[in-house]
């Protein structure tokens, strides 16, 4: 960590860049923010931890617009986020000097299950260690950091920056999962499972729209969600039509752009494994129009926006069974 | 003080549920939330905070107003129907009961709102004392004892017995109603469990956050502030703090065209989005500092300017754990503590 | 607020037979808006027309709903109406109640009730329609031709001779392409340069075109009627205006052994050259990467032996800029590298050429003055094998899918003409199937059997195995006889699949003309506008649409022409306002809907915009309305809603949907 | 054959202007009869159709929504259909992996000189949603009393 504000603070003493887009200490371990620091001072509260699990690549849409270049911290994840962007020229990559983190596996603080946590101990990097000491009110725990992790890091895309300017740290590979197991568990429900367990999940949904507002695809200037263009204006479910309508149509504009970044199902205040959308359509995408990883280079062609003269027909839908 | 053991609380909740719709933190897909009783619920009473909070059962997310029809080439008003049968709901927090005195403070003033105030004379509200408080919890900074909660009736879980005890009339005509099964308490081993829960809530780390600074005033001295302009940059606008918010209390008004006709509809709003307060001319809250401050210079000084000095946060919390960018109250009356303004 | 006029048509009894139009009236009158509604026998006729400007000027109608047959029929005749009584002629709709209601149900009930439904749906559109204006744009009467083989030559001289000045670029030193490399022609077997010379000089000689020879589009912009267009006009070094075409800079050039382009690399030719013989211009070029002077600086032989002075060593290469109405893409073909296929011991063996090569052999300009000779040893071949479909129908990846449609009629020609010059000279033709169709073409294939014994055998080669004796073992099947053959050969002549000229994504990126998944260009329609291109003003000429021969390729380049003219001879454009339209205030500048455009109508402004007071520079897409034609295909690209049709609105089409759901 | 004669459902059918529309023309022309319970949307291209207009149908309350377009290849704009295919064919796969019966949404390519195809298809499909019965699914029940 020590690493990353050194080299923060020489870029910004050096008048290289402007500014530095990090993460700031909050007031435990777990409640670290995305932040921008301006000054050589204001990084004694910059921090780089287990908990550092914001994908910072959107927050850079606004920073290409200001003066100067940003100095942002990507992990390997993030970086294919950043890509996408530049690819949507959303984001400029000349007003970016990009440092690549290591990245041991990002940690859920609601994955720790114990009341009263006041400190967690081993989050830290780059000494991640393997078992966690919780400190709670009501007594010290021991857990796993593999147990601790977010979801997306069991099925990391791997630990290789996509792009950057300069690396700093180690990572660990942390995948141990299949990507796809759990959507192709869903696949071999029956309908009325199918539609009874999205109808349990998404009838918890409040639409608050954090998993749209953290989304680096979901860039829009003015969501359709909250325009008239369709008439589709939409602030609150009435009934859960309305949230399938607006998680359909989410997980479809994002489809071919979402680089599973895995942040909706992150931030999700009521736990929707919102991830589960975006890799239906992945999983159908590598399979039916060939491997696709969104942001893996920048001005490649999605598969929405691309075709090929003997794509399936429809019916493969009905066909597959 | 009654009481009844905790395995005979299936019992109770039907035997409320006779007379009454009943209300209680329920487990669903792995999240807890307010929701109607059934016989196959999931009751969970150990989880502290439900995600959203029990806000809900009086001023719904989404509630129709009133449908409109063509008829014979006239136009049919037909007005929602008003709550009007007695429900319980049960298992509220000391803090999210404050949380809806502050609802009343503004939906009961005049003009009242009719939808609420309908819902609140027929609400029966059962709280419960926090057993395990969380680190996240701040209530005693807005005076809040968790270990005695407001109530028609208020409860306790001590051991394997949840003690009962009835403060109002609402609240004994209830406890009539199910009185066969309660059996009589000693309120010593209640004095016992909430010592522990004070004590508890004396070392969490935001117990003793000072609001100096804050109420009336702060409108004027804090509005100009550029803290403002360091705190919100995390922030992504989107709701998730006012939505689990128990006070937040702005809405918007919409109409739904089912083909047939409309149906005017409100459903919560949130002071983060940005088509908040949208007119016809613009917006007049045009970035997302401003809507930031809005958010917070409500609940810790728009609000006590209007009602006599009471903040419009009850320290529950939810924010804290929820934010995805872990920006929240705390933080923000924090960041102002700390330089002394 | 609309106020609508709903007019129901009974078309005599095709439709009030089926459907109870005075219940689709009444009903019509409950709707929200319609102001009006009455039904009549025939609404086409101009009484029916007449009762539309009625109900105009006297009930004030802003929108129009016709209750009738299709819209492809009759949805121009009511516009025209409205328009004519004062009415924008996008603000009527049809509601096709006849062939999607009266024709095909027999219940009068629920017909009825059906083209209610019909009905109810057209006026909740014309509720959201918009006044829309053709809009006009001009026409630069120019035309450009890139390429100058037969195809181009042609168009362009069709479109002269209608009285329009045309260019054609040429990317090598003279025009005259494939053609000017042929020896003789099929079925006719008259000598290519022949016939095609004459059309040179006429192309050369007209009034009306300008020939820029060695010379590149570098890149277009612009749409129909108004194409700008960079060319680079290579550097020659030769000045164009001074050289006489006298030749003796090429006699006396030193450098001798670059591999002749023309001769398909058989023989060598100077660094001053000039193609071949006929070449148009008869002005030579130097090719600087062999050039002695280029590359040491020291010789100039030839600026000293040119008496007119033409050579000029310090020629830059020159970009010049042109304003043209139509684009004709006329770029040809080459042959596929064979280097996937090994087995043929092309490039093992001298004697082991392509078809394009044994047209150069058999020339009398050609490296062996015409004599067919063995380029090993210069003997006479006594056994010639000739391989048909080599990477023509191929199912791997090695070759090309399709047939390349000329290689039968040319093999049987090459056939015909070595046995009629060398009678001594057995011909073999290993074949998969012999395709002749065409004028006199299926005679001329009889003719090399019969009258000139060719040996057709229909059976693949497997390898082609070169000899110690310089001979060639051809190992190959017999289909038919179903046995294995081994033939002793002198030379082997593969019948080479054609591609388009492998420049083809520049241009076609440059004209965002697409092209299908083996580089041809993509037609318009492949069967109704076979000569356009979908991009609007550009047009297709030649085998770069697809596999064809000389005659057609006329055929087509005239076809093409005609286009152009008919493009050419309007002073004005007008353009469909049915097009996409991008709202900039939702408008993210991601380019998404660039990438689906088929017309390349999508581009990207940095505009300062006010956003509700928020005033900010953002990349924003603008549609030219002149190149869109209105598929709708960016507008389900877009997330945000931004991109929109105009006339088939996201909120037409929803309201519609609602109509007939409610 | 029905086996539910008394549910009329609501039908949608999204027909390119070009072939399919055409083709429809043509049913109707040829008197080749299909179920009054199609109701034609015209739009230029499969490729203007908004996976929103489909959902937003079944909002409303329609129980089965078709799709047609010129055959892959033939498109008008030359490339609209390959984009609406591969849109529709993730659509329906989303639809189908959240439980909605997969019969209900169909895609058929249909020039112009089709009405036989036309009518066969809308038949069919007609008979397929009968069988399927009301979508109750993805249908929002406001739209419904």
């Amino acid at each position: 960590m020590q690493r990353l504000i050194d080299r923060a603070k020489a870029l910004l003493e050096s008048g290289e860049v402007a500014r530095v887009l990090g993460w700031r200490k909050g007031e435990n371990v777990w409640d670290v923010e995305p932040a921008f620091f301006a000054s050589p001072e204001e990084l004694s509260d910059f921090v780089y931890n287990g908990f550092c699990g914001a994908n910072l690549s959107k927050y850079m849409i606004e920073a290409s617009k200001l003066e100067g270049k940003t100095l942002v911290f990507l992990k390997p994840c993030d970086t294919y986020s950043f890509n996408q962007l530049t690819t949507e020229h959303r984001v400029d990559r000349e007003t970016a000097y990009i440092v690549g983190v290591g990245c041991k596996g990002k940690l859920k603080i609601e994955n720790i299950d114990a009341k009263g946590i006041l400190d967690v101990q081993g989050a830290g990097y780059p000494d991640a260690s393997e078992i966690l000491t919780v400190k709670t009110l009501y007594g010290d725990k021991e857990v796993s950091y593999k147990d601790a992790m977010l979801e997306r890091c069991h099925v990391c895309k791997g630990k290789e920056h996509m792009v950057y300017d300069e690396l700093i740290g180690e990572s660990v590979d942390t995948c141990d999962g299949d990507r796809f197991a759990e959507v192709a568990k869903i696949e071999a429900m029956s309908p009325e499972e199918k539609f009874a367990y999205f109808q349990s999940e998404l009838s918890k949904c409040i639409r608050c729209n954090a998993c749209r507002n953290v989304c680096p695809a979901c860039s829009c200037r003015k969501c359709v969600f909250d325009s008239n263009k369709f008439d589709s204006a939409q602030k609150a479910n009435t009934i859960s039509f309305e949230e399938k309508m607006f998680h359909i149509i989410r997980a479809f504009h994002v489809a071919g752009r979402c680089t599973d970044c895995g942040e909706c199902s992150r931030v999700c205040p009521q736990g929707i494994p919102l991830h589960l959308f975006n890799r239906k359509f992945i999983k159908d995408i590598d399979s039916l129009y060939g491997t696709w990883q969104a942001g893996a280079e920048v001005d490649a062609r999605g598969p929405l926006t691309n075709f090929r003269t003997d794509d399936a027909e429809p019916s493969i839908v009905t066909k597959r069974g | 003080m009654l009481k009844i053991k905790r395995s005979d609380l299936g019992t109770l909740f039907a035997k409320i549920a006779e007379n009454n719709e009943l209300y209680l933190p329920v487990k669903a897909a792995g999240k807890t939330n307010f929701a109607a009783w059934d016989q196959d619920a999931d009751v969970d009473l150990d989880t502290l905070k439900t995600v959203k909070s029990p806000k809900d059962a009086f001023f719904p997310q989404s509630e129709g107003l009133y449908s409109c029809d063509r008829e014979e080439g006239k136009i049919k008003i037909t007005a929602e129907k008003l709550q009007d049968a007695p429900f319980v709901v049960f298992g509220i927090r000391a803090c999210d009961v404050r949380g809806i005195a502050v609802l009343d403070k503004v939906f009961l003033s005049q003009p009242v709102d009719t939808y609420y105030a309908a819902r609140r004379e027929h609400g029966i509200i059962v709280s419960y004392a926090c057993g395990a408080p969380e680190t996240s919890c701040f209530c005693k900074v807005f005076g809040i004892d968790a270990a005695q909660p407001e109530g028609d009736v208020v409860t306790w879980m001590v051991g394997e017995d949840l003690y009962w005890d009835a403060k109002t009339e609402k609240g004994q005509k209830l406890t009539a109603q199910v009185a066969e099964l309660l059996t009589e308490a000693d309120a010593a081993l209640v004095a016992a469990e909430q010592e522990k829960i004070r004590s508890i809530i004396e070392k969490l780390p935001n117990s003793h956050l000072s609001l100096e600074g804050w109420g009336a005033e702060a409108a004027k001295t804090r509005f100009d502030s550029p803290i403002w302009e360091q705190l919100y940059k995390p922030c992504l606008a989107c709701g998730t703090c006012t939505f689990v918010c128990p006070t937040c209390q702005c809405y918007d008004i919409k109409d739904y065209d089912t083909g047939n006709g409309v149906k005017r509809y409100r459903c919560w709003d949130s002071c983060m989005y940005s088509d908040f307060t949208m007119m016809a001319h613009g917006n007049n809250r045009t970035s997302q500092m401003q809507r930031f401050r809005q958010r917070f210079l409500h609940k810790l000084a728009y609000y006590p300017a209007n009602n006599d000095g009471m903040f419009s946060c009850v320290g529950c919390g939810r924010c804290v754990d929820k934010c995805p960018s872990h920006l929240n109250i705390v933080k923000v009356i924090k960041a102002f503590g700390k330089e002394g303004k | 607020m609309q106020r609508i006029g709903v007019f129901v048509c009974h078309c005599g009894s095709n439709i009030a037979a089926t459907v109870d139009v005075k219940k689709v009236v009444e009903m019509a009158l409950k709707e929200q808006g319609v102001v009006h509604a009455e039904d009549y026998p025939y609404m086409c006729s101009e009484a029916g027309q007449s009762r539309i400007g009625e109900a105009i000027a006297q009930k004030g109608l802003t929108g129009i709903v016709v209750c009738s047959c299709s819209p492809r029929m009759h949805e121009a005749t009511f516009r025209k109406a409205a328009e004519r009584y004062g009415l924008n002629p996008y603000m009527v709709e049809i509601a096709n109640i006849r062939e999607h209601c009266s024709w095909i149900h027999k219940d009068m009930a629920e017909a009825t009730e059906k083209a209610t439904i019909l009905m109810r749906a057209a006026v909740a559109k014309v509720h959201l329609n918009a006044p829309l204006q053709a809009g006009e744009s001009m026409v630069t009467k120019r035309a450009l031709v890139i390429g100058g083989g037969i195809a181009g030559i042609q168009t362009a001289i069709d479109i002269a001779d209608a009285g329009y000045k045309v260019d054609i670029v040429e990317k090598t030193p003279s025009i005259g392409g494939r053609m000017s490399q042929l020896d003789k022609t099929f079925p006719t077997l008259d000598c290519s340069a022949c016939i095609l010379t004459p059309k040179m000089v006429e192309a050369a000689a007209h009034e009306n075109i300008t020939i820029h020879t060695y010379s590149e589009v570098e890149k277009v912009s612009g749409f129909v009627g108004n194409f700008t267009v960079d060319i680079r006009k290579k550097a020659r070094m030769v000045d164009i205006d001074k050289c006489t075409g006298c030749g003796v800079c090429q006699e006396k050039c030193p450098s001798k052994k670059t591999p002749n382009e023309f001769n398909r690399g058989l023989n060598n030719r100077s660094a001053i050259y000039t193609p071949f013989a006929q070449a148009i211009p008869n002005v030579p070029v130097i090719d600087t990467t062999a050039c002695i002077k280029f590359k040491t600086g020291k010789c100039g032989v030839c600026q000293k032996v040119c008496q007119a002075g033409a050579i000029d060593y310090t020629q830059q290469d020159e970009i010049i800029t042109e304003n043209y109405g139509a684009i004709v893409v006329a770029t040809g073909f080459d042959t596929i590298k064979l280097d996937k296929y090994g087995e043929y011991a092309y490039g093992q063996s001298k004697d082991v050429i392509t078809s394009l090569e044994l047209e150069r052999v058999m020339n009398a300009a050609g490296p062996t003055k015409g004599h067919l000779e063995r380029l090993s040893d210069g003997k006479a071949p006594k056994e010639i094998v000739f391989i048909q479909c080599v990477g023509s129908r191929c199912s791997d990846d090695r070759g090309k899918p399709y047939c390349s449609k000329i290689c039968c009629m040319y093999t049987a020609k090459h056939a015909m003409l070595i046995r009629d010059k060398y009678p001594d000279t057995n011909v073999t033709v290993f074949y998969i199937d012999v395709r002749t169709p065409g004028k006199n073409f299926d005679e001329f294939y009889r003719r090399a059997v019969e009258d000139y014994g060719v040996n057709y055998i229909k059976g693949q080669v497997g390898k082609v195995i070169p000899q110690a004796d310089g001979s060639l073992l051809v190992q190959g099947v017999d289909l038919l006889d179903q046995k294995q053959i081994l033939k002793k050969a002198d030379m082997v002549v593969l019948a080479t699949a054609i591609e388009p000229n492998p420049d083809v994504r520049k241009i076609a990126t440059m004209l965002t003309a697409s092209i299908d998944t083996n580089n041809f260009l993509t037609e318009a329609h492949p069967k109704l506008r076979p000569v356009e291109s979908p991009t609007a003003g550009v047009f297709l000429s030649g085998v770069r649409q697809g596999p064809k021969d000389i005659p057609e390729t006329v055929a087509q380049a005239g076809a093409a022409a005609v286009k152009v003219i008919g493009l050419l001879a309007k002073d004005k454009l007008k353009t469909n306002p049915c097009t996409a339209k991008s709202d900039e205030l939702l408008c993210n500048g991601c380019s998404q809907c660039a990438n689906v455009c088929p017309y390349g109508a999508i581009s990207y402004e940095t505009k300062l915009i006010n956003d509700h007071g928020i005033r900010e520079d953002r990349r924003v897409a603008v549609v030219n309305s002149a190149l869109c034609q209105g598929c709708g295909a960016c507008t389900v690209t877009c997330p945000s809603g931004a991109m929109d049709l105009q006339g088939f609105s996201n909120r037409q089409i929803l309201a519609e949907v609602d109509a007939i759901c409610r | 054959m029905s086996m539910n004669t008394e549910f009329r459902p609501t039908i949608v059918a999204f027909c390119c202007n070009w072939c399919s529309y055409a083709g429809a023309d043509l049913a109707g022309s040829s008197r080749l009869a299909y179920p009054a319970d199609v109701k034609i949307i015209r739009v230029p291209c499969s490729c203007r159709v908004n996976p929103m207009f489909i959902l937003r149908a079944f909002e409303k309350g329609a129980d089965g929504v078709i799709l047609c377009g010129c055959h892959p290849g033939d498109c008008h704009y030359s490339t609209g259909n390959y984009y609406a295919r591969r849109r529709m064919t993730l659509l329906f796969s989303m639809l189908d992996y959240l439980g909605v019966e997969n019969g209900r949404t169909r895609v058929e390519w249909v020039s112009a000189a089709e009405g036989v195809k036309f009518s066969e298809t809308m038949n069919s499909f007609v008979e397929k949603i009968r069988s399927l019965g009301p979508n109750v699914r993805l249908g929002d029940l406001r739209c419904k009393d």
